[in-house]
């Protein structure tokens, strides 16, 4: 090897000496391998030519998909060749990258004759790594499928060709690289490159490299940019530093360390994304093939307190395993075998127990209940044996392709420190310490936390609580509401109606973006030629402040009504050219964008083709924009008072908080006093007692100046939308309207009185609620009682209500615990399916085994049974463990039953907002605005979304208040010119729009003819494209404009 | 002028001899029903001398459905861009073979539209100068026919150059009518014998019994008299509108209906002006550019075609009514609004006012 | 089925002088043997103008989009589900209609007595005991009526109303049969023999909208053919914007069409139009399990959807 | 004679294929340069009219492409399409157009690869069927 190493390196350094002025190669720098341009023959003694297998490199690196070498010579030898033609070089390189060399040349992307061609024969191992036919120099015809390039990680993560530096890609989780300057992920908004100061060779001070400052056209690159420190001063502080991810690495027996295929959750993750290493292949890491079976590991550094210290639930690991299981079936066919090793499924979110079944019973998702005690390698192959322990007690073992830790949440140091810092407090965990009355306020007043800092959770909740987060700021600060805001002022806009259109065109390079594939002249001189066009004009960046000013002046001087920019993407760049326009004096309606680049320049290699393709786009964006009409954005002043429907704990705490902020509230009751299920619980699950906390609230409600009280009373009647609601209470006394800018619903959710289980037959046999009172009042029963049983999921998780209802099993291990307490002598039995105590109510969990509660575990199918026998309540059960049917006669037995949502037909048709088929309110994105509704100006929190505990309900209805703040605290409200108008004469009033739009947008008017609320409308088209008659247009993309695309394609 | 009698086979022959120097349209079975089509010396066969009537009206030979008028091109680099060329066509000598009277008499009530001396539409004209036109008498005429209410007849001979009667023997009696008639028959001899007393006979008898045959509506003349107001106030109106779905069969199969609309049609660079059939029937028909719709109703828009064809055509030409009795919409209105009751309702109510 | 005419008769008789409706829609005698007259009868002394027989092919539905008052409309089974449809599209009231069911044996097809007789100079035609007699011109025949009825007909599987206030007889018994061999046979077709088949059916159109008007669900005050921004549907009868117009048409159709049959009855030069309506309605049924103007409470399948509807088509 | 380009028309929801579309352009997946894109906000606004015009005009294929089931901007207007293109589809290929013709996809806005995929697998499609020859507006086929 080293023979045939120097010989390469004799090679190099005699075309050195013979003049050529370099010779491209590999060498080692700082650590790292990457392409090298060797100047002198001296240097050459660096030159790397077995880079096989690049230790340095993430595992994923060297082999991304199959038939790919690994660094592939030929795009760096392509900028060289492009950019210094003059250069005479030679270069080491395997039979791949000639190929790839050879297609280049004959494209006419490269002339190749000063290129000098030492060739290397890859050895049979790295041929069979990268599936090559042909790895001798020998056979050069490429076969022009350019795999080679296209697939290079290089090209799908970052376009930054000439920094040689190459670091584990963060992002990817370490499977495949980037560079010193690199993009984080390409859906990154804004889209901007940053540097790494701790790789960046110049930073470093390593070598005076300034490749990226070279090539950036934009000059955006400053090598002597410094940090600065700046100081801020602000009201409020509120802190969301995250979490980390459980580093398995200790957990020796998994073989995380030691073996390519086990790998965390967030690997796994990362194999499935589109936009990941491997573009959403699933491979296990040692020979990048498809997995046949694969294993996930619930609990790894999670209700863990012998290998790790984190007692708590990380919340989140049960639900993520379940869809990645069902991800990666999709992924790799139905065929894959997945298994998914749990203690207690712990499917508690909305939706998330349904999503289980389905994962079971469609999808053929294997759940195994049973914490794997380790894995071994099959020796000879790359599998992995793992064994564990059934619920019978017999040892198994399997054999899986890969395993999957599915690892939890933890805090940092560099968190915990932060924290000291600011003078948080923190519990055992790490995580913030809150009151269940105060979810989001730290011990410091003014700092407010959210998301998994505060403990472990998922993202509707960690939304959730940043909303709230936002709403106890927006209290603390509501004094000086809007006081930095700076209005933008614009010129009067010029009428340009039945003006013939003046179309100007600006085509931007983007540097060498777009014009280092398409010819701008060309496509300029053809703009020139199109109907209505005006002006044409090409800019090295059209984005850029001077070309803004540049476009100004330009409308104003050849007084052009419409403007075509030929760049980027409007999904990002449209509200700044449309800007440019407004200050032009221009309706920014009167703009329109051909994507030449995104969608063109970067995505084509043919020069030819892809200018035909921007003329042609060009074409279809001056037709579009010739018929273009100015629109206006209504703007309807905003009722800045509030409705809370609802006077349960979450109205209460969503009304207080509005009235906090200093906006009006009306606040409607059906009952007659506030409250709500509230009244009847015991405590929080930390312990804190509910009911002192009701009555300062509701003497807070009533108390509030901002809060007008609406008892025994319902809603009648509700018109309006987002800002101007109308809507009619009524009550005994009589009716009367209320004016309110939102609304928040409130309605709550009751307890499920069970059918089951001898409820109602016995007065021994009560519901959660009921034992909550009687604990509340120190009953006499709880102190006599030799034997308490819980039952869990009383008519939840059960066909007829497949959801579970989320707080059961921490009250009844705040139940079990405060009767261990006042009556240690009690034996307590609780019967479960799985324990969902998750979060940190684990460790109530933990506590009550402590204190001797006794947990049976029994199936949906093998339920306790409950009777009566000679005066006392007699239960059997089969014992999970000992697999015997135990006789239990307790003096009490509690249900644990579901929680239910109300009947709230009526008040959903009111607003206009939908209930899902088990009759909780609908939010408008289950993730990301858990407290919206689709319709504008509508919220909803507390146990009309989905059940929830106390310090839940509290945070979500802060959230709501925080979201229906963003409304009221504007004088008005401005709603989109894109909207749908039906043209009265040709509607045939058949319904189809009203029916239809998901908005409640279009409404039959006096005449039996159909009318869009343009306040309401949110301009998808839906009603435009399903009117038969044609009588709705949806402005901005109206048929006559598409039609007009079409006609130009 | 002369009157021959030929045989089928004589015919036959005739017509054929015709192709070869003429183009010649004559009714032809297509699916199922009859239309006249271009045919060739191979189809002289085919042609159908026992039709009833065509679906379609010959109307077309001479005002197609839709023709194009003038070419045009959009283009800045064409010299020419955006002047209207005139489409060539084909207006050399033809013969229409087979015409009913009725369809023949309707050529001429549309020659009041289209060629008039202050106007005389080109594309008309030049079709009507290259057409000859061999009639077909009817010796059967159909139940829906009334040629003989609207001056014509199963024999009429009006805007015919020759016309054919067959004898019911497989013979067929050859009637030149016309100058142009006597010049066809030169240029193509008929052969044939000339008519002896006995086939004018069987020509006579059987031109009384097609007319007996055909059910009289009765006097029109109260149409010409009554004022044109009283009609269109008349409540009949109402009654006869009801069942209309305004669709366009009576207007498109309608020997005599005339209106036509023009439309530019654009491809990419170039465009051509085009003349198509309009019906009264459609609302699109008198809708303004502003929106409005002076007919914007369907009793307005039945009311127009009665009281065109048989009112204002009669007051403003002096040539009776617009109307020559082939039966075609009687027949093939979906719903059953047969022209003949509607002028039987006019003079009803023109009774009552009297 | 004739004495369906006395039953007519007395049951408008009654809704009118009891005031219980303004109007009626029924049928009167038509003019010419095979058809009949759609009329409007408003007072009891007219009812006697009311007929039934065998050639009540008009869809009566038609008749009321946009009718004010209290109708009283005489319906078969097709006609019940069509004012089911326009019930649920707003266009007509149920409870301002007074229906009038007519348990249906089918409708006849003159084309097919046309096509038998070989002429379409009928001069009389009567029907008794499933058999029809048909004379004219040197022709007196007697025909089975099965062999003659509407082709829609042939296939219905709702003779009798869904809907109705009154039936004129008893229910008849419904058919069972398979509705779609015929499209069955098309989709099994190489592209290039179904475009060249549907090219030779479409090419007879004029373009006189007969189909469309005759349809009780073309109720639009403006046809997409006849939007003029952009106009983009040519008008005349070149192929392809008379196909576009067909398809569209059709399109229009999906989930509304109750296979009436007032399309192709009403074409004037013979085209099969059901052919396209019927493909939607096969594929609507497949799909999505709807059946047009069944349940007076259903949305159209266009105005709905399923999270879980078919997607195979979809990458 | 140079080798024939199919031309064909995309209609891309604005939130997710149109932006899968611009991420396939920022992570430099080479895609085949015979599809135009035409932005429409949601695959709800897609009347099935237009796909008529695009083969009308001589497209010599249709890609209509929205988000994932679920995932609409504007929660349901995919749905909806999803009918519309399932019978309209049908219809067309009924008489006689060629399925190859005519495609649709769900492509989220983070799905760049499978947009560069699925728009290779269109292309490649319609030119297994050659050039459109059916349905295409010309001038009008009359006297």
């Amino acid at each position: 090897m080293a023979d045939w190493m120097e010989q390469v390196r004799e090679e190099a350094r005699k075309l050195l000496q013979e003049g050529y002025d370099g010779v491209l190669g590999f060498r080692f720098r700082a650590g790292q391998i990457g392409p090298y341009l060797f100047r002198t023959p001296e240097e050459i003694d660096h030159l790397e030519v077995d880079t096989r297998i690049p230790t340095q490199m993430p595992p994923l690196f060297s082999q991304i998909q199959e038939g790919v070498p690994k660094y592939n010579l030929a795009k760096t030898l392509r900028l060289i060749l492009r950019k210094r033609p003059d250069m005479r070089i030679g270069a080491v390189l395997r039979g791949c990258e000639v190929r790839a060399i050879r297609a280049l040349q004959e494209k006419g992307e490269i002339d190749a004759s000063n290129l000098k061609i030492i060739n290397l024969v890859c050895p049979p191992e790295q041929a069979a790594i990268c599936n090559c036919e042909k790895p001798s120099y020998d056979v050069f015809k490429c076969t022009g499928c350019w795999s080679c390039i296209e697939a290079c990680p290089e090209d799908a993560i970052t376009r930054i060709n000439v920094c040689p530096i190459l670091s584990p890609s963060e992002y990817n989780e370490g499977l495949s690289y980037r560079k010193a300057i690199y993009i984080k992920y390409p859906q990154g908004v804004p889209l901007k490159a940053v540097r790494d100061a701790e790789t960046c060779l110049k930073i470093t001070g390593k070598l005076d490299c300034k490749g990226c400052e070279r090539v950036c056209q934009a000059e955006a690159i400053f090598h002597d940019d410094e940090e600065k420190i700046e100081e801020l001063n602000v009201g409020s502080v509120i802190l969301a530093p995250g979490f980390r991810s459980f580093d398995p690495k200790a957990f020796d027996v998994y073989l995380y360390s030691n073996h390519p295929n086990v790998i965390t959750s967030l690997e796994f993750e990362r194999l499935l994304a589109a936009s990941g290493p491997t573009m959403g292949h699933v491979v296990r890491l040692s020979d990048h093939k498809e997995p046949k079976k694969i294993a996930w590991f619930q609990c790894v550094g999670s209700r863990d307190i012998n290998r790790c210290d984190n007692g708590y639930c990380s919340a989140v690991c049960c639900m993520y395993a379940i869809k990645q299981a069902v991800i990666a079936k999709e992924h790799v066919g139905k065929d894959l075998d997945t298994a998914i090793f749990f203690m207690d499924m712990r499917t508690h979110g909305k939706d998330f127990e349904r999503y289980y079944e389905k994962a079971r019973e469609e999808h053929g998702v294997r759940f195994i209940r049973s914490r794997v005690h380790s894995v071994e390698v099959v020796s000879g192959t790359d599998q992995l044996e793992i064994t564990y322990v059934t619920d019978d007690g017999s040892v198994s073992q399997e054999r899986f392709d890969l395993v999957v830790l599915s690892v939890g949440l933890e805090i940092t140091d560099e968190i915990r420190d932060l924290a000291k810092r600011i003078g948080v407090e923190l519990n055992q965990n790490g995580f913030c310490n809150f009151s269940a009355f105060k979810p989001v306020a730290t011990n410091r007043p003014g700092v407010y936390v959210c998301g998994a800092f505060q403990g472990p959770k998922d993202i509707p909740q960690s939304v959730m609580e940043a909303s709230a987060a936002a709403a106890d700021a927006g209290a603390l600060l509501s004094p000086v509401r809007g006081s930095l805001i700076k209005e933008r002022e614009f010129p009067p806009q010029v009428n340009v109606v039945n003006e013939p259109p003046r179309v100007g065109v600006f085509i931007c390079h983007c540097g060498i973006n777009i014009a280092g594939m398409v010819d701008v002249q060309a496509v300029k001189d053809f703009a020139k030629t199109l109907p209505y066009v005006e002006y044409v004009a090409d800019n090295l960046y059209t984005c850029s402040q001077d070309t803004q000013a540049l476009m100004r002046e330009a409308i104003k001087e050849h007084n052009l009504n419409r403007v075509v920019v030929a760049a980027c993407t409007p999904r990002t760049h449209e509200p700044l050219f449309q800007e440019t326009l407004e200050a032009a004096g221009l309706n920014k309606y009167l703009f329109e964008m051909a994507n030449i680049r995104n969608q063109d320049s970067w995505v084509h290699d043919d020069p030819e083709a892809a200018t035909k393709k921007a003329k042609d786009l060009v074409r279809m964006a001056v037709a579009k924009a010739a018929l273009l009409k100015p629109l206006d954005e209504p703007e309807l002043s905003v009722n800045q008072e509030a409705l809370v429907v609802g006077g349960g704990v979450a109205g209460m705490t969503a009304a207080k908080s509005l009235a906090d902020q200093g906006f009006k509230v009306h606040l409607v009751e059906r009952s007659s006093r506030l409250g709500g299920a509230a009244l009847k619980l015991n405590s929080a699950w930390t312990g804190e007692k509910v009911e002192d906390f009701v009555r300062e609230l509701v003497s807070d409600v009533e108390a509030h100046p901002n809060i007008s009280i609406y008892l025994s009373s319902e809603i009648e009647s509700v018109d309006g939308f987002v800002g101007n609601f109308r809507t009619v209470i009524k009550n005994g006394a009589g009716s009367k309207e209320i004016n309110h800018g939102v609304a928040i619903l409130a309605v709550g959710g009751k307890e499920y009185k069970p059918t089951e289980y001898g409820y109602g037959t016995d007065p021994r046999i009560l519901t959660h609620l009921e034992m909550d009172e009687l604990l509340k009042n120190g009953d006499a029963r709880i102190k006599d009682a030799k034997c308490v049983v819980f039952i869990q999921c009383v008519g939840s998780r059960e066909p007829e209500r497949p959801y579970c209802s989320r707080v059961c099993c921490t009250h009844t291990l705040v139940s079990a615990l405060e009767i261990k307490e006042k009556n240690p002598e009690c034996s307590v039995f609780v019967l479960y399916r799985d324990m969902r105590s998750y979060g940190e109510r684990e460790e109530l969990y933990q506590k009550a085994r402590e204190k001797g509660v006794i947990f049976i575990r029994f199936d949906r199918d093998r339920k306790p049974i409950v009777s009566s026998e000679n005066g006392s309540i007699k239960i059997e059960v089969v014992d999970h463990v000992l697999q015997r049917p135990v006789a239990l006669t307790p003096d009490l037995l509690v249900l644990a039953s579901a929680i239910v949502p109300g009947d709230f037909e009526k008040i959903a048709q009111f607003f206009k907002v939908p209930l899902n088929e088990d009759g909780f309110f609908v939010e408008a994105h289950a993730k990301l605005r858990p407290v919206d509704f689709a319709t504008d100006g509508v919220y909803v929190c507390g146990l009309a979304h989905y059940p929830k505990s106390i310090d839940e309900s509290i945070a979500q209805a802060k959230a709501a208040a925080a979201r229906a703040v963003t409304v009221l605290s504007k004088e008005t409200v401005r709603f989109a010119g894109t909207v749908a108008v039906t043209d009265q004469r040709l509607c045939s009033s058949c319904g189809t729009c009203v029916n239809i739009c998901p908005f409640s947008a279009p409404s039959f008017n006096d005449k039996g003819k159909a009318e869009v609320n343009p306040a309401l409308c949110k301009g998808c088209g839906l009603c435009v494209a399903s009117c038969r008659s044609g009588a709705i247009q949806l402005l901005g993309f109206d048929d006559a404009e598409i039609f007009s695309m079409i006609e130009c394609a | 002028m002369k009157r021959l009698v030929l045989t089928k086979d004589e015919l036959t022959a005739w017509v054929r001899r015709m192709t070869e120097g003429v183009r010649v349209f004559a009714p032809v079975a297509v699916g199922d029903y009859d239309e006249f089509r271009l045919v060739d010396s191979d189809q002289a066969d085919l042609i159908r001398w026992s039709y009833q009537n065509t679906r379609l009206s010959p109307k077309g030979l001479f005002h197609p459905q839709a023709e194009r008028m003038f070419k045009f091109s959009t283009s800045k680099e064409d010299p020419e861009w955006n002047i209207l060329k005139e489409v060539p066509k084909d207006f050399s000598p033809r013969v229409i073979v087979g015409m009913r009277p009725c369809d023949a008499a309707a050529l001429k009530i549309m020659d009041v539209n289209f060629d008039t001396p202050e106007y005389k539409d080109p594309w008309w004209v030049r079709r009507r100068e290259a057409t000859t036109i061999v009639g077909l008498a009817c010796t059967s005429p159909s139940s829906t026919c009334f040629c003989t209410s609207v001056n014509s007849g199963p024999f009429d001979t009006k805007g015919l150059d020759v016309l054919l009667v067959p004898l019911g023997d497989g013979r067929f009696l050859l009637d030149v009518v016309s100058e142009r008639g006597e010049e066809l028959c030169q240029q193509f001899g008929p052969g044939g014998k000339e008519a002896d007393s006995e086939a004018i006979a069987t020509y006579e008898g059987l031109k009384k019994k097609a007319e007996a045959a055909l059910v009289p509506i009765g006097d029109l003349s109260p149409l010409k008299e009554r004022d044109m107001l009283e009609f269109f106030n008349s409540p009949i109106w109402d009654e006869v509108q009801f069942a209309c779905i305004n669709c366009g069969v009576c207007t498109y199969l309608c020997p005599t209906c005339w209106c036509f609309d023009i439309q530019d049609e654009v491809y990419e660079s170039e465009g051509c002006r085009l003349r198509l059939w309009d019906s009264c029937m459609f609302p699109l028909f008198t809708l303004h550019g502003s929106g409005h719709n002076p007919r914007a109703e369907k009793l307005q828009r039945v009311r127009q075609r009665f009281m065109h064809k048989l009112k204002y055509y009669v007051d403003k030409y002096g040539q009776g009514v617009a109307c020559v009795g082939c039966g075609r919409c009687v027949q093939f209105c979906p719903v059953n609004i047969d022209i003949r009751e509607v002028i039987r309702l006019m003079l009803v109510q023109c009774e009552c006012a009297v | 089925m004739f004495d369906y005419t006395e039953k007519i008769r007395e049951i408008a008789r009654r809704l009118l002088q009891e005031k219980k409706v303004d109007g009626i829609i029924g049928f009167k005698k038509g003019t010419i043997p095979m058809m009949n007259q759609p009329v409007f009868i408003t007072s009891p002394d007219r009812v006697e103008l009311l007929h039934w027989d065998s050639w009540c092919g008009v869809n009566l539905a038609n008749y009321l989009p946009k009718r004010e008052g209290r109708i009283g409309i005489v319906a078969k089974g097709c006609d019940t589900r069509s004012i089911v449809v326009l019930s649920q599209e707003n266009q007509v009231q149920r409870d301002q209609l007074y229906i009038i069911g007519v348990p249906c044996r089918g409708m006849l097809d003159r084309r097919k007595v046309w096509e038998v007789v070989g002429s379409t100079d009928v001069k009389g035609i009567e029907e008794g005991n499933g058999k029809v007699r048909v004379w004219g011109n040197g022709f007196d025949l007697k025909l089975e009526r099965s062999e003659l009825l509407q082709n829609n007909c042939v296939i219905c599987v709702h003779r009798n109303p869904v809907v109705f206030d009154e039936l004129v007889a008893d229910e008849v018994e419904e058919q069972s049969v398979d509705r779609y061999g015929d499209i069955r046979n098309i989709e099994a077709m190489s592209s290039d023999e179904k475009w060249n088949l549907f090219q030779e059916i479409f090419s007879r159109c004029i373009r006189c909208y007969a189909c469309r008007n005759a349809c009780p669900f073309c109720y639009c005050p403006q046809c997409f053919v006849d939007e003029s921004r952009p106009q983009w549907v040519g008008k005349t009868i070149d192929r392809t914007d008379t196909l576009t117009f067909h398809l569209l048409r059709a399109f229009h159709m999906a989930g509304r069409c109750t296979d009436c049959g007032a399309c192709e009855r009403a074409c004037p030069v013979g085209i099969p139009v059901r052919l396209l309506t019927k493909k939607l309605e096969k594929d609507v049924k497949e799909l999505y399990g709807y059946e047009a103007g069944v349940q007076l409470d259903e949305r159209p399948p266009l105005d709905t959807y399923k999270p879980d509807d078919p997607e195979d088509f979809i990458k | 004679m140079a080798e024939w380009e199919p031309k064909i028309l995309a209609f891309l929801c604005n939130w997710c294929s149109y932006g899968a579309a611009d991420l396939a352009g920022v992570s430099r997946l080479k895609q085949p340069p015979n599809i135009r894109i035409i932005r429409i906000p949601c695959s709800g606004r897609m009347n099935p009219k237009f796909i008529l015009q695009a083969l009308r005009k001589g497209a010599d294929g249709v890609w209509v492409s929205g988000c994932h089931p679920g995932d609409c901007h504007y929660i349901e207007g995919n749905y909806y399409a999803r009918r519309k293109f399932a019978l309209f589809k049908n219809l067309l290929e009924y008489v006689g157009i060629e399925p190859e013709r005519l495609h649709f996809s769900w492509i989220s806005s983070a799905e760049a690869t499978k947009f560069a995929a699925v728009a290779k697998d269109v292309v490649e499609s319609v030119k297994k069927v050659g050039p459109s020859s059916r349905l295409i507006k010309r001038e009008a086929e009359v006297e």
